[in-house]
C-alpha cells in the first residue's frame, strides 16, 4: 500500500510537472517518465498485458514521436502562439477541471460493491478458444471485432499521415532525413539491438496466446527495431509509392476480415472459428497482423513524406 | 540452504537499493548534466547488477536466469548508448559549461 | 482503501491535470502531450474498474483490460496523426 | 438475414483496407464497384425492418452480450443507412472529376487519399448506426474522426491545415471524454451492450457523471453551440465533395450516438431538466447560427453556418421525448421529427454544398455579392440551391417541412410552445439567407461568368438529385415514417 501511495504521488507530480513545463523538451522527457510510472501502475493493477503495451507504445513509441517532433520544431520557425487565456479564465478553467476530478474521484469511491465483472464468463468460455491468456481470448475471440476495426484504424492513420504530404512530395520517402551516424553510440545500438529485439518480439508474440504478451506488444518492439537504424541514418524507409509497403500494412486487416467472413459462411457468424480451429486461426491472424501493425506503427512515427527528400 | 539463499538475496537486493538511492540523490543534487549522468549510470548499473545477482538463485530454471541477465545487459547497452547522446546534447545547448 | 481505488483516484486527478493542460496550454505539441496525460488518467480509471472486477482466478476483469489495450493503440494513432498535422503546419509556416 | 448489418459495415471496411495497396486509380474503381452493393444492402435492411417491424439482431462470433458484441439495426439505423449510402454514392460520382485518375496518369496525393477516406467514413457511420456496444461505438467515433480530419485539409493550404488542427483537438477531446464515460458505465453495470444497459442502469452518480461527460464529448463532435467554433472553417475550407459529406453525415454520426445514449442506455431513466438545457442550446444555435449565416459574405461559410443552425433543430427532440416517457403519440412525433430532420438535412446540405462548390469552381471565388449571372449561366445549379434551401426552411411540401411540422406539433402537444416559436423563427431566418444567395445569383450579373471550367451534367445531376430527394421526402405518406419507430428502446415496454 505504501509503495502504491509513493507510486501514485510520483505519477501525479511528474504529470503536473510535464503539464506545467516551460520547454517542450522538458515536458516530453517528463512525459516519458510518466509513461514508465504508469507501466508500474499497470503491474500493480494486475494488468501485465496492459503494462507491456503501455511501456512499448504509451511511453516508448509516443515518446520517440514527441521527441522527434520537438527536435524538428526547434529547427523551424515556431508558429505564432495562440493567445493564452487570461488569469481569470485560467482560474475558471482550473476550478472546472478540479471539480471534474473531484466528481470523478467521488464516483470512483461510489462504484458498486461487489464490482460487476465479466471475469467468470470469460473463464467459463476461454477453453472454447484453446487460449490460456484471457486478454488474448477477449481480443481475438469474444471482442475480435474491436481488434479488427482497430487494425483498420491504424491503417487509416497511416493514410491520414501520408495525406498531409506537402505539394511535390507525393510518392517520396516518408519522414525527415536522418543524419547518418557511421559510428557512435546510436549506431552501435542500431546495429547490436535489432537481432535481439526481433527474437524478443517473436517470443512475446508466441507466448501471447497463453501468457501476457501478444501482437500489439510484439509489433511495437518490431517497430522500434526498425526505427532505431532509421534514426541512426543506417536505413532509409521505402518510398510510400512502393506497392509492397502498402500491401504489408494492408495484408493484416485483409486476412483478418477474410477469416472473419469465412467464419460467417462456414459457421454462420462473422469471426466465429470452427471448433478445434480457433487457436491455429488466431495464431495465423496474430502473426500476419503483427507484421502489418509493426510496419504501420513505425510509419506513424516516421511521419509525412518531405519535399526535400524526394528521390 | 534456503535460509542461506534468502539471506544472500536480501543482502544483495538491499545493497542494490542503496546504490539506487545514491544514484537518485546524485541525479537530484548534482549541479550539471555531466555529473548527474555520471551518478545515474554508474550507481544504477551497479545497483541493478546487485539486484539481478540477488535474484539469480530464485530464478525459475536456466532460461529465467538468462532472462534476468539479459535485462541487465540490455540496460547496460541502452544507457551506454543514451548517456553519451544526452551528454552531447547538453554540451550543444550550453557551450559555456 | 484498496489499491484499485487508490489508482482510480489517481486517474481522476490525472484527468483533471490533462484536461486543464489541454485547455490552457497554447503550444499545439504540448496540447497533444496533455491529451495523452488525460488519456492516461482515463485508462487508469478503467484499470481500477478492471482490478475491482478480479475473480475466477484472474487478477482483474480481462474484458476491460483488453479494451484498455485496444484504446492505447488507438490513442497512439491519434497522437501520431496530431503530431504529423502540427509538423505539417509548422513547415507551411516556414514557407510563408 | 442477420448478416446484413454486418456486411453493411464490413464491406466498406474491406474496401478501405484494400484501396490502400491498389493505389488511387484502383481505389476509385473499387469504390464505384462497392457503392451499388452497399446501397442495395442498406435498402434491403430497411425493407426487412419495415416488413418485420422488428430490429435485426446479430451476435458476432456467436458470442452473445455481455461477453460478446451485438449488432442491432433498428428503424433509425435503417433510415440512416439508406441516407448514408445515397449521399456517399452521389458524392463519389460527383468527386470523380476532382479526384479521379485517368488511365496511365501518375498517382496524385488528393486522389490517393480521397477514396480510402470516403470508404472509411462510410464504414464508420454504418458502424455507428448498427453497433450496439459502447466501446465498439468508440472505435467507430475514432474511425470517423480519422477519416474526416484529412478531408478538411485535403487541399493542403495553411488555412485548412489550421482548421483541421482545431477540428482534431475538439474531436480528440470529445472522444477521450466519451471513453471516460464508457469506463464509468462498465464499472457501474458490468456491460457495454446498450440493450442490456437499458435494464441495468439506474440514476446512480457513476452513471449520471458518465452520461454527462459523454454528452459533453459528443456535443463537441456534433458542434452544438457553444462548441461549434471548429465547424465553419473546417467545413467551408474543404473541397466541395468533402464538405458535403462532412456537413451531411459526419456530424450526424456523433448525434446518433447521443440518441443511443439518451434514449437507449438511459431510456428507463429520463432526464427532463438536462434535456431542456440541450434544447436550449439547440434553440440558441438555430437563432445565432442563422443570423451568422445571414451576415456571411462567403457562400461556403454561409452554408457551413447553416449547418450550425440546422444541428440545433436536432436537439429540440430531447425535451419532447423526455417530457412524456413511454408510449405516447407526442414522443413518437418528436422522435420521427428529429430523425426526419437528420435525414432531410443530410440530403439538402449535401446538395447545397455540391451546388456551392460548382458555383465556386465556375466563378473562381465564392463571394455572394458577386454571384450575378449565375441564374443565366448555371440555372440547374441555382435551382439545386433553391430546392435544398426550401427543404432547410421547412416550406411544404419538403422533407424539411415534414420534420419541422412534426417537431412543431410535438412541442405544442407537450405544452412546450416556446420551441415552436424557435422553429418558426429559424425558418424565417433560413429563408432570409437562402433568398440572399438566390437574389444575388438571379441578378443579371455585371461581370460575365467565366466559362473556363465546364460543368458536366453529371455533377449538376448529382447535386440536383440530392436536392430533389430532400424535397420528395415531404411527399412520402406518413406511414413510411413509421420505419424510424421500429425498435426504439424507450417505447419498448
Amino acid at each position: 500500500m505504501i509503495a502504491d501511495l509513493l507510486l501514485v504521488a510520483a505519477m501525479l507530480i511528474v504529470a503536473l510537472a510535464s503539464m506545467l513545463a516551460r520547454q517542450a523538451f522538458t515536458a516530453v522527457a517528463l512525459f516519458i517518465a510518466y509513461g514508465l510510472l504508469l507501466t508500474l501502475a499497470w503491474v500493480r493493477l494486475a494488468a501485465v498485458d496492459v503494462a507491456m503495451t503501455e511501456a512499448a507504445i504509451g511511453a516508448g513509441l509516443s515518446g520517440v514521436l514527441l521527441l522527434g517532433a520537438v527536435r524538428r520544431l526547434a529547427t523551424q520557425a515556431s508558429p505564432p502562439p495562440e493567445q493564452p487565456p487570461g488569469p481569470a479564465m485560467t482560474l475558471l478553467i482550473a476550478l472546472g477541471c478540479a471539480a471534474l476530478a473531484a466528481a470523478l474521484g467521488a464516483v470512483v469511491l461510489l462504484l458498486p460493491n461487489p464490482a460487476p465483472s465479466l471475469a467468470a464468463p470469460v473463464a467459463a468460455n476461454l477453453p472454447a478458444t484453446d487460449l490460456g491468456n484471457p486478454v488474448t481470448g477477449v481480443l481475438m475471440s469474444f471482442r475480435a471485432l474491436d481488434t479488427l476495426l482497430e487494425s483498420a484504424v491504424v491503417l487509416l492513420a497511416v493514410v491520414c499521415v501520408w495525406a498531409l504530404t506537402p505539394e511535390g512530395g507525393w510518392g517520396g520517402v516518408p519522414g525527415a532525413a536522418q543524419p547518418v551516424q557511421r559510428d557512435g553510440p546510436l549506431a552501435l545500438l542500431a546495429r547490436a539491438l535489432p537481432p535481439l529485439g526481433i527474437v524478443i518480439a517473436m517470443h512475446i508474440l508466441w507466448v501471447g496466446a497463453d501468457a501476457p504478451g501478444g501482437k500489439f506488444q510484439a509489433a511495437a518492439i518490431l517497430a522500434a527495431m526498425w526505427l532505431l537504424p532509421w534514426m541512426a541514418g543506417l536505413v532509409t524507409p521505402p518510398p510510400i509509392a512502393a506497392r509492397w509497403l502498402r500491401w504489408t500494412i494492408a495484408i493484416g486487416p485483409v486476412v483478418f476480415i477474410a477469416i472473419g467472413l469465412a467464419g460467417a459462411v462456414i459457421e454462420g457468424a462473422f469471426l466465429a472459428y470452427p471448433p478445434g480451429w480457433a487457436k491455429p486461426l488466431i495464431l495465423i491472424i496474430e502473426f500476419i497482423l503483427t507484421a502489418s501493425i509493426a510496419v504501420a506503427l513505425a510509419l506513424l512515427v516516421i511521419g509525412t513524406p518531405d519535399t526535400a527528400q524526394r528521390r | 540452504m534456503t535460509l542461506l539463499v534468502d539471506a544472500f538475496t536480501i543482502l544483495a537486493v538491499l545493497a542494490g537499493l542503496v546504490f539506487f538511492i545514491a544514484g537518485t540523490t546524485g541525479l537530484l543534487r548534482f549541479p550539471d548534466t555531466a555529473s548527474r549522468l555520471h551518478a545515474l549510470t554508474k550507481a544504477d548499473h551497479l545497483g541493478l547488477g546487485l539486484i539481478v545477482l540477488g535474484l539469480l538463485p530464485r530464478a525459475a530454471g536456466i532460461d529465467g536466469a538468462l532472462r534476468l541477465l539479459a535485462i541487465w545487459g540490455l540496460v547496460l547497452l541502452s544507457s551506454a548508448a543514451v548517456g553519451p547522446m544526452i551528454a552531447r546534447l547538453a554540451r550543444l545547448r550550453r557551450p559555456g559549461e | 482503501m484498496t489499491s484499485a481505488t487508490l489508482f482510480g483516484l489517481a486517474g481522476a486527478a490525472l484527468v483533471g491535470i490533462g484536461l486543464f493542460g489541454m485547455l490552457v496550454r497554447t503550444d499545439p505539441l504540448l496540447r497533444i502531450l496533455c491529451f495523452n496525460l488525460l488519456g492516461g488518467g482515463v485508462f487508469l480509471v478503467f484499470g481500477a474498474v478492471a482490478r475491482r472486477g478480479a475473480g475466477a482466478g484472474f487478477g482483474g476483469d480481462p474484458v476491460p483490460q483488453a479494451i484498455i489495450l485496444t484504446g492505447l493503440v488507438v490513442a497512439f494513432a491519434a497522437t501520431a496523426l496530431a503530431v504529423a498535422l502540427v509538423l505539417r503546419l509548422a513547415s507551411a509556416e516556414d514557407k510563408r | 438475414m442477420g448478416m446484413l448489418p454486418m456486411l453493411a459495415v464490413m464491406l466498406p471496411v474491406l474496401a478501405m483496407v484494400a484501396a490502400v495497396p491498389l493505389g488511387a486509380r484502383g481505389a476509385e474503381r473499387l469504390t464505384l464497384a462497392v457503392l451499388p452493393i452497399g446501397l442495395a444492402l442498406s435498402i434491403v435492411i430497411a425493407v426487412i425492418v419495415q416488413l418485420t417491424q422488428a430490429p435485426i439482431l446479430y451476435h458476432l462470433g456467436h458470442w452473445a452480450p455481455p461477453l460478446g458484441i451485438a449488432f442491432r439495426a433498428d428503424g433509425l439505423s435503417a433510415a440512416m443507412l439508406v441516407t448514408t449510402a445515397i449521399v456517399v454514392a452521389a458524392v463519389a460520382i460527383f468527386a470523380r472529376a476532382d479526384f479521379g485518375t485517368a488511365s496511365g496518369a501518375p498517382e496524385r496525393r488528393q486522389a490517393f487519399a480521397f477514396w480510402p477516406l470516403l470508404l472509411a467514413l462510410w464504414a464508420a457511420i454504418n458502424l455507428l448506426l448498427v453497433a450496439n456496444d459502447l466501446f465498439t461505438l468508440y472505435v467507430g467515433l475514432e474511425l470517423l474522426t480519422f477519416a474526416a480530419m484529412p478531408l478538411v485539409c485535403l487541399d493542403g493550404s495553411r488555412a485548412t491545415l489550421e482548421a483541421a488542427l482545431r477540428y482534431l483537438m475538439f474531436a480528440l477531446l470529445g472522444s477521450v471524454l466519451y471513453l471516460l464515460g464508457v469506463a464509468l458505465i462498465y464499472g457501474a453495470a458490468g456491460t457495454l451492450d446498450i440493450v442490456l444497459l437499458r435494464e441495468r442502469v439506474t440514476a446512480d452518480p457513476p452513471v449520471i457523471l458518465a452520461i454527462a461527460v459523454m454528452t459533453a464529448g459528443l456535443l463537441a463532435k456534433t458542434a452544438l453551440l457553444p462548441l461549434h467554433l471548429w465547424l465553419p472553417p473546417a467545413h467551408a475550407g474543404a473541397p466541395a465533395a468533402a464538405s458535403a459529406i462532412l456537413s451531411a453525415l459526419v456530424v450526424k454520426g456523433s448525434f446518433i450516438l447521443l440518441l443511443r445514449l439518451w434514449f437507449g442506455v438511459m431510456a428507463a431513466v429520463p432526464l427532463p431538466d438536462a434535456a431542456q438545457i440541450l434544447a436550449g442550446l439547440g434553440a440558441t444555435a438555430i437563432l445565432l447560427g442563422s443570423v451568422a449565416a445571414l451576415r456571411e459574405t462567403r457562400l461556403k461559410l454561409l452554408v457551413a453556418y447553416s449547418t450550425v443552425a440546422q444541428i440545433g433543430y436536432l436537439f429540440l427532440m430531447f425535451p419532447l421525448l423526455a417530457a412524456v416517457p413511454g408510449v405516447s403519440d407526442i414522443a413518437a412525433k418528436a422522435w420521427t421529427g428529429g430523425v426526419v430532420q437528420a435525414v432531410s438535412h443530410a440530403f439538402a446540405k449535401a446538395a447545397m454544398f455540391l451546388a456551392a462548390g460548382i458555383m465556386a469552381a465556375r466563378f473562381g471565388h465564392d463571394r455572394i455579392a458577386e454571384l450575378g449571372g449565375a441564374g443565366r449561366a448555371m440555372p440547374v445549379t441555382l435551382l439545386t440551391f433553391a430546392l435544398a434551401g426550401l427543404s432547410l426552411m421547412g416550406v411544404p411540401p419538403s422533407g424539411g417541412f415534414a420534420a419541422k411540422w412534426l417537431l412543431l406539433s410535438a412541442a405544442i402537444g407537450a405544452g412546450q410552445w416556446w420551441w415552436a416559436l424557435v422553429i418558426l423563427g429559424g425558418g424565417l431566418l433560413t429563408g432570409g439567407y437562402v433568398y440572399r444567395v438566390l437574389a444575388s445569383g438571379l441578378r443579371s450579373g455585371g461581370a460575365a461568368v467565366p466559362m473556363s471550367t465546364p460543368v458536366t451534367w453529371r455533377r449538376d445531376g448529382m447535386a440536383l438529385g440530392l436536392a430533389v430527394i430532400s424535397v420528395a421526402l415531404g411527399f412520402l405518406p406518413l406511414a413510411a415514417f413509421g420505419l424510424v419507430q421500429v425498435g426504439q428502446l424507450d417505447l419498448a415496454p
